[in-house]
């Protein structure tokens, strides 16, 4: 175990077949309870940023949950597609808001391969130089030269009012319904590619690279059309991330403590499992929220918030080393044991041993 | 040239700080497989507890004890709830509990101690002082020599004595190492204490060098690239690592900044690193091993 | 129990040669694996690859499938001399191999297993599958058909949905073979496909290899200690000793063979 | 009910918090208010987008400890007016996304006090939170810092850099330096170094620096030190081979006794560095010991605890328990004065609105 880091053998997937129907009526709940109850509050800073950290966490799923391939670099391709469809609907004339989203997406799929490259080379553990260099690189990039920032003296951008076909959007409920269509399309074409030969492809790469050759899967294409694929969804998350959630955006947000925040939403979410992004992405949106009204409720007096911050960092920690220990396959897993019911509607897997060594 | 040779020399110099803050990984990995990514925010955490203590009125080298068994009390407390119930899980899973490890040390320290700024003086004077016609930090120069006689007695103890040997049996194969009667739990504890000792030494010399405060933690960003150029194995490879990168870094900030923007040094370390990746693929002194299919 | 003479192989004619090696010679950093070593696989015949261990048996066929690139000699499929061989080429030029410990994928589903095994034979681009085209949904049918045979014909059907890593050793084992065999190859070569196994499992297994010989003409490589098996199933056995072929013929005569006996048993000095 | 094996225990209670979570979705102010308990809707609201965690909590937490210190001071007087003064805070570690959510959560106080003004202390945030605030109709003050052209009320009618703004502070720096070379035509041919911190609070200033030094025909280098700023080695030996007159330090949190160690180490004296209105505290310079000496530093206002105010505060407020601080040897440092420095110039405004709209709570726009 402790000589070459062993190739990534990461918590097995829940088989994409089961839970079928899950997806679908997920979907149409999405677009109906909220409006019915939603506040501004609600929208604006609940619902948007859990929609987009999952979209964020399917994006990092696809590469390191299916394609075994750990990535510390989310942030970084989050920024290259948040800059780019910034400029291309500034510059290019043409591009409204929702053609500059899908461009920039395709831009970070491009640096998604070029910062994929050395997975040809190089497996398990050392990979993660690869996307720690564009993690540290790409925010260096984008403040350094003007361009990117179109010459704003402090380096932060600042969104357009959000309009789609003349409809005005730019209100926490219309950005929330912008966000919503948006990822329940992606988030169903990913879960077709998953159940497809491409996914088996990847996840036989995770598993097994030298059987997957010995059938014939080209492994090089197979890893650079997985980062292709994530950073695609990565870009987009980021463009939403500036768009639709907080209106202005500058490349320092996008720093390391945001990638292993969107690592968080997988393991929380369980790796290889399209639905737990979902869950990880609630858990990690609502847990400060949550710790700072049980906070404020047990101790009563103004909380210090420097003590709840830390607090915060604590249970978060623990909370990561409690997942990976009880339970592997995260909160989709952990939500089937405790509702204990094997409806289809849950769609749920069958127990499994604990992962290989 | 002098200038250059200055520039050279200074980097080398905080490259070697940035190896022994590798070589707390390198122990950890060698002894249990385990890429502690914690092992910055226990830097973090040595430092803050050595240094408020000595403000406390604790003399220097009490502070330093307490402190140490502070972190040994910390070894036998991971091995336990973290990393006997993950006992046989993928390299990846265990990285990601060190991840969950860091930010409750972060959380830890900054309950415990706060998070003022503190200066650090360990004794060692600040000013220049001039070594073959070259002006260099004496203070940078005394580090490197705790660091390096450091790195040398950890090469011998690890290599020689029958403790390193058990080390690198349990490294190689746990499971071998159990069936001869290792105790692997004692192994384990065992690095992650020397670890925690590495950890509070290089604490108290970036303590001195920059403040104690709470970007201490981030100097593991720095020793990651030293690790991958170096190789996860081998404490010779990291300290070669740690000069290239700290040289590599002085000169590129100096020399590369001015024409494609300064700040260089925030990922030329990673750039190097990925270099030296696609020529060798396990780091520069890392072992080579055979996949058997 | 004499294997059964179904396809008359031809010895010299090239063109039923379905996998040959000339003059193969690996060395691991001045340990001798292979030395000189050639062979030729008839189509259609079954070929037990035996020798004591270390002999080089599975580095043999791991140059032939394309895992080890051979210091000296080449290989051959289906007559045609390929040089830079790597995994993927063997596999599309319809050879397809098992692996000693097991070269399954832990984390998909045995019925999830098989089909990627149709790698090869998609014709149906990504895209496709993407928007969930009537193309894409009928080959994924027509996969699907075809992989739940290739597991009816080893009786694996209702372990379909059950993640290969929860299967014990030697239903795992049949997973793989019927991998192999839904690939439908031209050649297959098993790395010990009946180790671990208890004698009804090894039955089927043996019915298993030999129905796919019969009826579709696979040729068959397989490397195998239990030498009662090899005896009833191969129609000739190659033996390794010390990285040198030291008997290529019938069973029946190389077990006589006294070479093979002192390789076996090691020779009174 | 469920099975006695400790696990399914474990994910029971753990689902259990997860509807929790999705429960308490409601518009929760999550901080609860601090300040005198008025009757619900009757206190002036404060929102407070505090850090006091993270490498810039030195200054967070001393200037958000001084403003609520004064504000605790003007309620035990009374309040202003009679109407006492209410606020709640949200931790952002001085991070834009954090800052920004904390704006949304705080914007409307939890017991319908209305809104008085936002004071972010952070250029980052004010930027992000600048057109929220215009629409909100909540002025945004940002003391000593901010966006510099938000200086034109007629453009930016709900942002208020008071004190000094960005260009205001370079060229006081230069007309210091200047006098001390005996008039700023004598700058014509030096040599001054501009070390700035790698944030949009850095870069503000870079504009300005270029005119005031063509103006003056000085040559000026600006040299960015990368966010936190902790290892600046690169740097200094780069000012140490231009070897300019002045270095001028417009630091943030870590990255000044960085910079005041770094500088001894390459033999740069101190004397020669100035900081501006950020790299001027107690907290900036201790814990660079030693080579701190000599640091010169701008500021808008003195340290010290002998001012009549904050001897009210010591009296009424510290010495009866309800001092911010959590260590009370900062009262009196550079950065808790500005804090109460901003409190009275939020208070005094607050006071002048209720002149024209009536000594009640008052609304933004009224503020404003």
């Amino acid at each position: 175990m402790a000589s070459l880091p062993a190739p990534i053998s990461v918590a097995p997937s829940e088989p994409p077949r089961a839970g079928a129907i899950v997806l679908p009526v997920a979907i149409v709940a999405a677009a109906i309870v909220p409006f019915a109850i939603g506040s501004d509050y609600l929208f604006g800073a609940v619902l948007v940023p859990i929609l987009i950290l999952s979209l964020a966490g399917l994006g990092l799923n696809v590469l390191t949950g299916y394609a075994g391939q750990l990535s510390l670099g989310s942030a970084a391709f989050m920024a290259i597609g948040a800059f780019a469809t910034y400029n291309i609907h500034l510059r290019v004339p043409g591009f409204s808001l929702l053609p500059a989203i899908v461009a920039g997406g395709f831009v970070a799929a491009a640096f998604g391969v070029l910062f994929g490259l050395p997975s040809l080379r190089v497996k398990g553990f050392y990979l993660i130089a690869s996307t720690l260099a564009a993690q540290f690189f790409v925010p260096w990039l984008l403040s350094q030269y003007g361009w990117f920032t179109n010459g704003s003296a402090s380096g932060v951008i600042t969104a357009p009012p959000l309009t789609l076909a003349g409809f005005d959007l730019d209100n926490p409920a219309g950005r929330y319904a912008y966000t919503l269509g948006i990822v329940a399309v992606l988030t169903v074409l990913v879960r077709n590619l998953i159940d497809s030969p491409t996914g088996r492809a990847w996840m036989a790469v995770r598993d097994m690279d030298l059987a997957a050759a010995a059938l014939g899967i080209p492994l090089g294409r197979a890893k650079l059309l997985a980062f292709a694929v994530s950073s695609f969804l990565l870009g987009i998350a980021g463009s939403l991330w500036a768009f639709t959630y907080l209106g202005t955006v500058e490349p320092a947000g996008f720093d390391l403590d945001r990638s292993f925040q969107i690592l968080f939403v997988i393991i929380l979410g369980g790796l290889g499992s399209i639905r737990g992004n979902f869950l990880g992405a609630a858990f990690v949106v609502l847990l400060p929220v949550a710790l700072s009204v049980i906070g404020g409720a047990i101790v009563g007096s103004t909380l210090d918030p420097a003590l709840l911050e830390n607090a915060q960092k604590i249970v978060f920690g623990a909370l990561i080393i409690f997942f990976l220990v009880a339970e592997p396959d995260g909160l989709t897993k952990l939500l089937g044991h405790a509702l204990r019911t094997r409806s289809s509607w849950i769609g749920l897997t069958k127990p499994r041993q604990l992962e290989q060594p | 040239m002098q200038f250059f040779l200055e520039v050279l020399v200074a980097g080398a110099l905080s490259g070697v700080m940035y190896a022994l803050v590798a070589i707390g990984f390198v122990l950890i990995y060698r002894a249990s497989g385990v890429f502690n990514f914690a092992q910055g925010s226990m830097i973090l955490f040595a430092a803050l507890t050595f240094v408020n203590l000595v403000e406390r009125g604790v003399p220097f080298w009490l502070a330093f004890g307490a402190t140490l068994l502070l972190l040994i009390a910390a070894a036998f407390a991971i091995e336990r709830f973290v990393l006997r119930p993950l006992s046989n899980r993928s390299v990846i899973t265990l990285f990601l509990a060190t991840l969950g490890l860091s930010y409750i040390f972060e959380g830890l320290s900054q309950i415990a101690w706060g998070t003022q700024v503190h200066a650090l003086d360990l004794g060692i004077s600040d000013d220049p002082v001039s070594v073959a016609g070259l002006s260099l930090s004496s203070f940078d120069i005394a580090a490197t020599a705790i660091a390096g006689s450091l790195v040398v007695i950890l090469a011998l103890v690890t290599g020689k004595t029958n403790l390193g040997l058990s080390l690198r049996a349990v490294a190689a194969d746990p499971l071998a190492a159990l069936s001869i009667g290792l105790r692997l739990e004692r192994v384990t504890v065992i690095a992650w204490s020397l670890a925690g000792f590495v950890a509070l030494v290089a604490g108290l010399i970036w303590g001195a060098r920059s403040g104690v405060q709470f970007s201490l933690s981030l100097i593991v960003l720095k020793a990651l690239p030293v690790l991958i150029i170096g190789g996860f194995t081998s404490i010779g490879g990291v300290i070669v690592a740690g000069v290239l990168v700290g040289a590599g870094e002085n000169l590129a900030a100096i020399y590369l900044g001015p024409t494609i923007g300064n700040g260089v040094e925030g990922w030329f370390a990673y750039g190097l690193a990925l270099v030296f990746l696609m020529a060798r693929p396990t780091g520069l002194f890392g072992q080579r091993t055979w996949a058997r299919i | 129990m004499a294997a059964p003479q179904t396809l008359a192989p031809q010895r010299d004619d090239p063109s039923c040669s379905a996998i040959a090696l000339h003059d193969i010679s690996l060395s691991f950093g001045g340990l001798d694996v292979l030395r000189d070593v050639s062979l030729d696989v008839r189509r259609g015949e079954i070929v037990g690859l035996i020798g004591p261990n270390g002999a080089g048996k599975s580095s043999l066929l791991n140059v032939m499938s394309g895992f080890y690139r051979a210091d000296r000699g080449g290989v051959s499929i289906d007559g045609t001399r390929l040089d830079r061989l790597r995994p993927q080429r063997v596999a599309r030029a319809g050879v397809v191999r098992t692996f000693q410990n097991l070269g399954l994928f832990a984390g998909m589903t045995v019925l999830d297993n098989v089909l990627t095994g149709h790698a090869l034979h998609g014709k149906v681009g990504w895209p496709h599958y993407l928007l969930r085209t009537r193309a894409a949904r009928t080959e994924d049918r027509r996969n699907r058909e075809a992989a739940l045979d290739a597991l009816a014909s080893l009786d694996l059907q209702d372990h379909a949905d059950t993640l290969v890593s929860a299967l014990p050793y030697g239903v795992q084992k049949r997973v793989e073979l019927a991998r192999a065999k839904a690939m439908t190859p031209q050649t297959l070569l098993l790395d010990e496909p009946l180790a671990g196994m208890n004698p009804d499992e090894k039955h089927e297994m043996v019915s298993a290899i030999r129905s796919a010989r019969d009826i579709r003409g696979t040729t068959v490589v397989l490397i195998e200690h239990d030498i009662g098996v090899v005896l009833t199933l191969a129609d000739r056995l190659v033996v390794l000793d010390r990285g040198r072929v030291i008997a290529d013929g019938p069973p029946t005569t190389v077990a006589a063979d006294s070479a093979v006996i002192a390789a076996y048993l090691g020779t009174r000095h | 009910m469920f099975s006695n094996s400790p696990k399914s225990f474990l994910s029971l209670s753990a689902a259990a918090t997860l509807v929790l979570l999705a429960g308490c979705q409601k518009e929760a102010s999550s901080a609860q208010q601090g300040g005198v308990t008025a009757a619900p809707g009757k206190s002036q609201y404060f929102p407070l987008q505090s850090y006091r965690v993270g490498p810039y909590a030195a200054g967070g937490s001393g200037f958000f400890g001084g403003f609520i210190d004064y504000m605790q001071l003007i309620n035990a007087q009374g309040g202003v007016n009679g109407v006492p003064l209410s606020w709640a805070e949200c931790e952002t570690e001085y991070d834009v996304e954090k800052g920004v959510e904390c704006y949304e959560r705080l914007k409307k106080s939890a017991d319908g006090s209305p809104t008085a003004a936002t004071n972010p202390l952070s250029v980052g945030i004010a930027y992000a939170t600048l057109d929220r605030s215009t629409t909100d109709k909540i002025p945004l003050i940002t003391i000593n810092h901010g966006r510099t052209d938000s200086t034109d009320g007629s453009v930016f009618p709900y942002v208020f850099p008071l004190q000094l703004n960005p260009y205001s502070e370079v060229s006081a720096i230069f007309n210091w330096i200047g006098a001390k070379a005996g008039g700023l035509d004598k700058l014509r041919g030096k040599h001054i170094v501009v070390l700035y911190h790698g944030s949009p609070y850095g870069k503000e200033t870079n504009g300005v620096i270029d005119t005031l030094a063509a103006r003056y025909g000085v040559s000026v280098d600006k040299i960015e030190v990368p966010h936190p700023g902790n290892e600046q080695q690169s740097q200094w030996l780069k000012i140490r081979q231009i070897n300019p007159e002045w270095v001028i330090l417009r630091g943030w949190g870590v990255m000044n006794p960085v910079a005041l160690k770094t500088a001894r180490k390459v033999g740069f004296p101190a004397d020669h560095i100035i900081g501006n209105i950020w790299s001027n505290s107690e907290e900036d310079a201790a814990p660079a010991g030693g080579a701190a000496k000599g640091f010169i530093s701008i500021t808008t206002h003195p340290s010290g605890t002998s001012f009549p105010v904050l001897q009210q505060i010591k009296a009424q407020v510290i010495d009866k328990g309800k001092g911010n601080l959590t260590d009370p040897k900062r009262f009196g440092t550079v950065y808790y004065n500005l804090g109460v420095v901003n409190g009275i110039l939020n208070v005094e405004a607050v006071r002048v609105a209720q002149a024209k709209f009536g000594k009640r709570p008052l609304t933004g726009e009224e503020v404003r």
